[in-house]
């Protein structure tokens, strides 16, 4: 018997989708084992379609993205009920990824600078959506806009993670084989990624590091050889988990830490900070400050992918 | 100096040592250890009631009309000299300003007449041009603190003004008012 | 895992139970999670007290403790051996600071109390987490290494070789001795200092259980309580010490000439030749010269040799070079000693300006019998002063220099005045703020003093001027000072003026403490274990301080203190074992990515990266548990045993629940 | 070399001979002084005799306008120098008086954070143009003239606990007691600096106004010191100073007797000298005590 | 009623708890408001801990150590340094004032110094007002379907795990 399998694309880029359909000729092993009963940037079913179905039915729910608007929500919510393994499948869903970035603003900030303050913004009636409007005489509802951002298990109950931006390919084939043979480990477990951190993925020889200016890619071609980080590159490596491969790694790119944080660290972003200061040079606060001053944004640049998932998840208002 | 054969207890002011500790720059005058390296070090404890390690003393046993009657505070030139020098870090200057103020609010300022005349004729000079106007300023002070000295200062505004360097005209500044404005603020706020 | 935690308020009589509502506390504790029972009593760390909780443990009542009375600092250690004598591991205690910093220093007493739920809340939620730890031992090697050949260190080194032990005692002048040798007579008896040093310094010399190490410097040391390894460096001395046999041949011939070192030597004052070869002085242990490469005509431009020409056993070596001998010790005894504070900065005294304003160290050197002035006081003339001027408290009890007393200046000052009476016929006056002679003999040496016609002038010195203002002034130095007595300032003029300066740690200190990871307090000074309890100790194992190093103090307080370190070693030294540190960091070899982010940062080189398994490891021995390299680990793979990342949440988490 | 210059009360009118020579000599060393628009008097030591917080406001309403231009703010009196510098110590060092003053420049809209670096003159040319230039620019060497260097109290007290070791104030650049960077100053001019023990010691400042005969007594000293040293005059960076120096140097004649004729002139004077300037050009016609006929000998053989 | 700040120390065991130890052997009073964490080294203070007592519901968390140069662990507090040094560039991005956290060297000889430091910055905090981390958090969820407060505290526990 065929499994029932579903994927939904949350607040994301569709690049987790994308990743799906990038397991290539694997796709029909997998179109033979599950009958893909809603998909929507691939198949035309209807949420009613979904609220049609028994709760349960599905064996295998796939969510990307993170839960932006009230839609995301109610489908994630949907979506629980109606299956019996959910898997947050990339960075958003994982750990609230780039779009939880936003929660550094508040909504209405977002509002104002993309309605009306951009550069480009060429709106003289100064509209803005409305969560309900009449449109030629007829009421439109739109989904609610939300001021944060959130990672899918702060809104349901989560199965499986399966990190990265996007996951790796292989990574997502791995993880539907498992639960095609039925041995996927302990719930709320990471598949699809290793425990350790990418330095062991990472080929760069590493030594003692003693930081003491911190550089931008774009301003230098770094040493193929060396860690990044002791090249004065900030680096996410140390704090985020291994699975992907160390790609931009390979590439000569800092990782910037889209697979999220290891077991028991609370808060990747922070645990960088605690990591990167405890190796720089100086010990005088303004040649500190001058180091540091090389960090452009280190907040964002440490939490990139996974503000929605630490420990203050955003900006107070 | 009042005369008195046994100090009564009765009669000393023992808040006095709070009031001027608890004064921005007073803070450390409890630390006083009667080295006497402000005396020994005062260009003008000679001729001072009090040298100024006598002066902490009396602050301390609480003799608050002594202090604040005594010549000593106004004989201070603010050369600093004792503060830099104290090695509890006392700001000796600074406590003697203090005592300044308290003398002429309380009108104690009996033996620094003419210093307390001029201070305020200073300070009035400011308020009124935002700057000090030298010629004006020791006109007024003479006229007021005492005015049969007045043909004591002539040789020397003669020797200022016929070298050109006494000018007649005060110098008032553009905008006198945000000046006035920031005065009349503190005076609102009170002091500290 | 369902624990059992006993928790034990203490009322510390009415210290705690004073300001902080026990029977709400009491209360309150019931009401946490996992909390079996809660007891208080009056004095829970007395005997009745601590039976309690051994009994409770023992009855199988609780499986872990919670003691809310004073400071871990006070009583960790009596709570942790209560728990192992009841059978429980001492690491499934943990402390509440209801006392120190709660009931002590806060007014409001429902304030007061909430503060002590909180802190007991916090206790109760870490102690759920906290795990068994095992002690460990490790043996003592008997060897001690003595820093420093002053008096402190001579006296220690005899008293450890003379029971036998094995002692390495290094100096890193050419000569053991220290100041000691370079005074005339001591306070307050007026004993000879060389007569009563120099047995001393034989013995060190000759003791077949000292090795001796002069003109040698630490270099490094490394390990831990019992098991120190010690590198040191034997700076070359250019003379061979095998061959030679101290004739004096070579300084006596020497061309060069050496300057001695700014600072506590004055120029025109040396105990020892003033030649570039020299020996510090005459009574040296070893009797070894030196070579002052910096003055040495042979080492500046090649043209010199005289002293190898004269040496009649060859023993002069310009080849020789740094040595670095290795040693293995158990103990270390810091002797670092003192220097006396630099005057120059007072630019008021005119230390530097003036040239009869002099220090104590060369007044002392001055009246030295083997120094060269031949023990006379003389000017820089050469004449013999009328008038001394000695000025107490230069650069102590003062804020913009050492804030503390330096306890001895007041005494050699009073000595000064007495050798002065007795040697020259000059008015002598002591500038002092408060004269404090506390020792024994001491204030009868004042009264002593007192009758031969010193005077005394209490205030303190506010400037020394050569400017004269009156006729007997002229050609003089004045003393401008305040008689604070009198309450008049006075203008003093004077032939000489002695600044007593105080004594400050050695400039070698910072160095050497650091190596064997001593701290120093802001006075400069090695902060012991305990100000009161444990004043030879310091917070590293294994590490002991002698004399000033400490604090200044005259010789009998050195003296006593050198004894009672060497006495502390040898206790030490007796146990043959020693338990270290349990709570060290360890690394989760399963998260560990080999990142070495953490190899750089742990001060004693505990953690390596094992290039087989691709992880880095803590060497646990060398470990002291700071948690430096657990807060830095990118991937949480070092825990800090104790101090773990939940263990210290759970506390946050229950000192912010209320 | 661009500062913000606060020129003080004093600059303007009784010490002018300090302004003229200050513009004839500051631009030959790239050093532009920026007056400070429409500044107001510090305070001196009058004000604070009578209110605090005030004098620490109106002190401090300078330096709040000084802020926007981010520069250091340089003044050639020593009162001025010594006044900002403790404003800026007690704005920062009390919390309360930061609060407050910051409340008070605020009702006349402005507002200060306390970073404004306040720097005397002489610091300025001695650490910043440095003495080898003031040396190359030194063209008539002022040879076998003996100058006495008086600092006076202030300058070297700015914020003046702590400064005992000076080099834990940093404001401090020099000494307290035996500074010593006019000494040097004046070697580089080629002049001679003669020992003077009382180069710091108080000429009576205020006293004069008040305590005349005691201020008297102070100048004497002062007088006495240069002339035993062979000074043939005494150089000076505070208008104060010259003022009691120079102006009531006869009546400290006629009261003591002395026959003091020593010409009390100011660094900036001085260095002008040096680079061969006329006397009418740095404003040494303005002196009380003329130059004497050694001194003018002296000169024109250089 | 007033409020009263919470305020979490983390205080290295060799001198700042040890000088906290001194202002109660020496009876110095200070606001109540403190309560201390006892580290064995200021190094040991991971950012993470101080970000959690706020999410806690601290409104200010003093750091202290020993003074640079005497750490019993010779280098531990430079870390600390530079870590609290990065952590005050992030701060005002979450909205929380830097001077809420704040590092202080408290030797173990320093017992008035903790005293004015736990005063002072007591005062400091309360005139900043309370942080209020949740109820922040809260206001952010309010416009969620279904929001409860349940979800912070889950949240919160999904992060302890």
């Amino acid at each position: 018997m065929k499994l029932k399998g579903g994927i939904y694309w949350g607040s994301g880029c569709g690049g987790c989708d994308v990743a799906v359909l990038d397991i290539h000729e694997k796709i029909l092993d997998v179109a033979e084992k599950v009958d893909f009963l809603f998909w929507p940037i691939a198949l035309d079913f209807k949420y009613d379609d979904v609220r049609a179905m028994d709760d349960g039915e599905f064996d295998l729910v796939l969510y990307n993205g993170a839960i932006r608007n009230s839609e995301n929500e109610e489908i994630a919510k949907l979506l629980r009920r109606k299956t019996k393994t959910l898997v947050a499948l990339g960075a958003c869903a994982h750990i609230g990824g780039l779009p939880s970035l936003a929660n550094y603003h508040t909504k209405q900030s977002m509002f104002d600078r993309v309605y009306s303050e951009t550069e480009s913004t060429d709106n003289p009636d100064g509209t803005v959506p409305l969560e309900k409007s009449i449109v030629d005489g007829n009421g439109l509802e739109l989904p609610r806009f939300y001021n944060t951002v959130k990672t899918l298990d702060q809104v349901v109950d989560v199965d499986y993670y399966l990190p990265g931006c996007p996951p790796v390919p292989q990574q997502i084939v791995n993880a539907l084989t498992a639960v095609f043979n039925g041995e996927l480990p302990p719930k709320g477990s990471i598949i699809g990624a290793g425990t350790r951190t990418l330095c062991d993925e990472c080929p760069r020889e590493k030594e003692e590091k003693e930081i003491s200016e911190i550089k931008r890619p774009l301003n230098m071609i770094p040493d193929p050889e060396k860690c990044l980080l002791e090249q004065g590159l900030i680096c996410l490596g140390p704090v985020t988990r291994e699975g992907c491969g160390a790609r931009c790694i390979n590439s000569g790119v800092p990782c910037r830490g889209c697979y999220g944080p290891l077991e028991e660290v609370h808060d990747q972003g922070i645990r960088m900070i605690s990591a990167l200061a405890s190796v720089l040079g100086p010990k005088e606060e303004k040649e500190i400050d001058a180091v540091l001053d090389g960090i452009v944004d280190p907040l964002r640049t440490f939490h990139r992918f996974s503000t929605a998932a630490s420990i203050l998840r955003r900006k107070m208002i | 100096m009042l005369e008195r054969e046994v100090v009564y207890e009765s009669v000393l002011d023992h808040d006095f040592l709070d009031e001027i500790y608890s004064l921005p720059g007073g803070h450390e005058i409890k630390k006083c250890i009667q080295c006497g390296t402000c005396s020994g070090s005062c260009p003008q404890g000679a001729v001072m009631d009090y040298a100024p390690r006598k002066i902490f003393s009396l602050i301390r046993a609480g003799f608050r009309d002594e202090v604040l009657e005594s010549n000593t505070i106004w004989y201070c030139s603010s050369c600093y000299t004792c503060a830099v020098r104290c090695p509890k870090e006392i700001k000796i200057t600074d406590v003697m300003y203090a005592l300044k103020r308290i003398a002429i609010k309380e009108g104690k300022a009996k033996a620094g007449r003419k210093a307390a005349v001029l201070s305020k004729t200073f300070m009035n000079m400011v308020n009124k041009y935002g700057r000090n106007h030298e010629t004006e300023l020791m006109t007024r002070y003479i006229l007021t603190a005492d005015p049969f000295s007045a043909f004591n200062f002539m040789p020397q505004g003669w020797r200022l003004f016929s070298n050109g360097r006494l000018p007649i005209m005060p110098h008032k500044i553009k905008n006198i008012e945000q000046l006035r404005k920031i005065l009349k603020k503190v005076e609102e706020l009170g002091e500290i | 895992m369902s624990e059992r935690i006993g928790v034990y308020v203490c009322h510390c009589g009415t210290n705690i139970a004073g300001k902080v509502d026990i029977d709400k506390v009491v209360e309150f504790a019931k009401g946490l999670d996992d909390v079996t029972l809660v007891r208080e009593y009056k004095f829970m760390c007395s005997d009745p007290g601590q039976s309690l909780i051994q009994k409770d443990i023992e009855d199988g009542l609780i499986n872990r403790v919670v003691v809310a009375s004073c400071s871990p600092l006070m009583h960790e250690k009596t709570f942790r051996n209560v728990c192992t004598r009841g059978g429980l591991n001492e690491y499934l205690f943990a402390m509440a600071n209801i006392r120190e910093q709660c009931s002590w220093v806060h007014v409001d007493e429902a304030q007061t109390t909430e503060k002590a739920k909180d802190l007991i809340e916090a206790s109760v939620r870490r102690v759920a987490l906290q795990v068994p730890l095992t002690k460990r031992e490790v043996p003592i090697n008997p060897q001690t290494l003595v820093i420093g050949g002053g008096i402190a260190g001579i006296q220690a080194a005899l008293d450890l070789a003379d029971a036998g032990k094995k002692v390495i005692l290094i100096e890193k002048e050419p000569s053991i001795g220290g100041h000691m040798a370079k005074f005339d007579k001591t306070f307050p008896t007026l004993d000879c200092s060389a007569c009563i040093l120099t047995p001393k310094m034989v013995s060190v010399g000759q003791h077949e259980n000292i090795e001796l190490l002069s003109w040698s410097e630490v270099e490094d040391i490394s390990g831990y309580v019992g098991n120190f390894n010690i590198k040191i460096r034997k700076k070359a001395r250019y003379v061979d010490a095998e061959l030679c046999n101290g004739c004096g041949a070579c300084w006596e011939k020497c061309p060069g000439t050496r300057v001695p070192r700014k600072g506590n030597v004055h120029e025109k004052l040396s105990l020892g030749p003033t030649t570039s070869i020299y020996m510090p002085f005459m009574q040296a242990v070893p009797a070894i010269p030196v070579i002052d490469t910096e003055t040495c005509i042979r080492f500046k431009n090649g043209k010199c040799g005289i002293c190898a020409a004269v040496c009649e056993r060859n023993a002069i070596k310009y080849d020789m070079e740094d040595e670095i001998v290795e040693f293995e010790v158990g103990n270390i005894i810091l002797a670092t000693g003192f220097q006396t504070f630099d005057p120059e900065p007072v630019k008021r005294y005119g230390y530097g300006r003036f040239d009869n304003v002099m220090t104590a160290i060369e007044f002392e050197i001055m009246n030295c019998a083997s120094g060269n002035t031949g023990g006379k006081i003389l000017m820089a003339d050469g004449k013999e002063p009328k008038s001394i001027g000695i000025v107490h408290c230069v650069g102590s009890r003062d804020k913009h220099y050492n804030e503390y007393c330096s306890r001895v200046c007041c005494m050699y000052a009073l000595k000064y005045s007495h050798l002065i009476k007795e040697k020259i016929d000059a008015e002598v006056y002591e500038f002092y703020i408060d004269l404090r002679c506390f020792g024994k003999g001491y204030e009868e040496f004042y009264d002593r003093l007192l009758g031969e016609d010193v005077r005394f002038v209490r205030g303190k010195v506010a400037e020394v001027t050569e400017v004269p203002i009156e006729e007997a002034e002229k050609g003089k130095l004045v003393v401008e000072v305040e008689d604070t007595l009198v309450g008049m300032v006075r203008r003093i003029p004077l032939d000489m003026v002695v600044l007593c300066t105080g004594l400050e740690a050695h400039e070698s200190l910072p160095d050497v403490a650091g190596l064997c990871s001593v701290s120093i307090g802001k006075d400069g000074f090695v902060i012991e274990k305990h100000p009161k309890l444990g004043p030879v100790a310091t917070a590293t194992d294994g590490v002991f301080i002698a004399g000033c190093c400490q604090s200044p103090k005259d010789i009998p307080d050195t003296v006593a203190q050198a004894s009672a370190a060497s006495s502390a070693v040898l206790s030490m030294i007796t146990r043959e074992k020693i338990e270290i540190e349990s709570a060290t960091a360890s690394v989760d070899e399963d998260k560990c990515s080999g990142c070495k982010l953490c190899n750089s940062l742990c001060p004693y080189l505990a953690i390596k990266y094992d290039e087989e398994k691709g992880v880095s490891v803590v060497n646990e021995a060398l470990c002291k548990g700071c948690g430096t390299c657990a807060a830095g680990c990118p991937s949480n793979a070092i825990s800090a045993k104790h101090f773990e990342d939940r263990q210290i949440f759970a506390e946050i988490k229950g000192i912010l629940s209320a | 070399m661009k500062y913000t210059y606060y020129p003080g009360c004093s600059v303007k009118a009784t010490a002018n001979l300090y302004q003229e020579s200050i513009d004839s000599v500051m631009p030959s060393f790239g050093v532009e002084l920026e007056e400070l628009e429409d500044w107001n008097c510090c305070g001196a030591t009058a004000y604070m005799s009578v209110k605090e917080l005030m004098s620490f406001a109106i002190s401090a309403r300078n330096l709040a306008m000084a802020e926007k231009f981010h520069r250091d703010v340089v003044t050639p009196c020593s009162a001025c120098y010594l006044v900002l510098n403790k404003t800026n110590h007690y704005f920062n060092d009390y919390p309360d008086m930061r609060k407050k003053l910051g409340i008070a420049l605020e009702a006349g809209g402005l507002s200060y954070s306390g970073n404004i670096r306040v720097r005397h003159l002489l610091d300025v040319m001695v650490n910043d143009v440095g003495f080898e230039k003031i040396s190359e620019a030194a063209t008539s060497k002022l040879e076998g003239l003996n100058i006495a260097p008086y600092y006076g109290c202030q300058i070297v007290r700015p914020f003046y606990y702590g400064c005992g070791a000076c080099s834990d104030s940093e404001d401090a650049f020099d000494d307290p007691d035996d500074p010593i960077c006019m000494d040097r100053l004046i070697e580089a001019t080629g002049a001679t600096s003669v020992k003077y023990s009382m180069k710091t010691k108080c000429c009576g400042s205020s006293l004069m106004g008040t305590e005349e005969k005691q201020a008297l007594k102070l100048c004497r000293g002062l007088l006495a010191d240069a002339e035993n040293n062979g000074a043939h005059c005494i150089v000076t960076i505070c208008p104060l100073c010259q003022m009691n120096l120079d102006i009531y140097q006869p009546k400290v004649n006629s009261l003591f007797g002395t026959k003091f004729n020593i010409p009390v002139i100011y660094f900036t004077q001085l260095i002008g000298l040096a680079m061969g300037k006329k006397p009418e050009e740095l404003g040494l016609n303005k002196l009380a005590v003329k130059m004497t006929e050694p001194m003018k000998q002296i000169l024109q053989g250089a | 009623m007033t409020f009263e700040p919470k305020i979490v120390g983390f205080l290295c065991n060799w001198c700042s708890y040890t000088g906290a130890d001194l202002a109660g052997t020496a009876r110095i009073k200070y606001a109540p408001n403190i309560r201390s964490v006892r580290v064995m080294c200021s190094g040991r203070i991971e950012p993470t801990f101080i970000i959690k007592a706020l999410f806690e519901g601290a409104d200010g968390v003093l750091i202290a150590g020993c003074h640079p140069g005497d750490c019993h662990y010779q280098e531990g507090n430079y870390k600390a340094l530079r870590r609290h040094r990065l952590l005050q560039r992030i701060l005002p991005e979450y909205g929380v004032e830097p001077e809420r956290v704040r590092l202080e060297w408290i030797a173990a000889s320093e017992g008035e110094r903790f005293a004015t430091i736990v005063n002072e910055f007591t005062e400091q905090i309360r005139e900043l007002g309370p942080l209020g981390v949740k109820e922040s958090l809260a206001e952010a969820m309010k416009d969620d379907i279904d929001h409860h407060e349940e979800h912070i505290e889950e949240s919160g526990a999904a992060n302890e795990a």
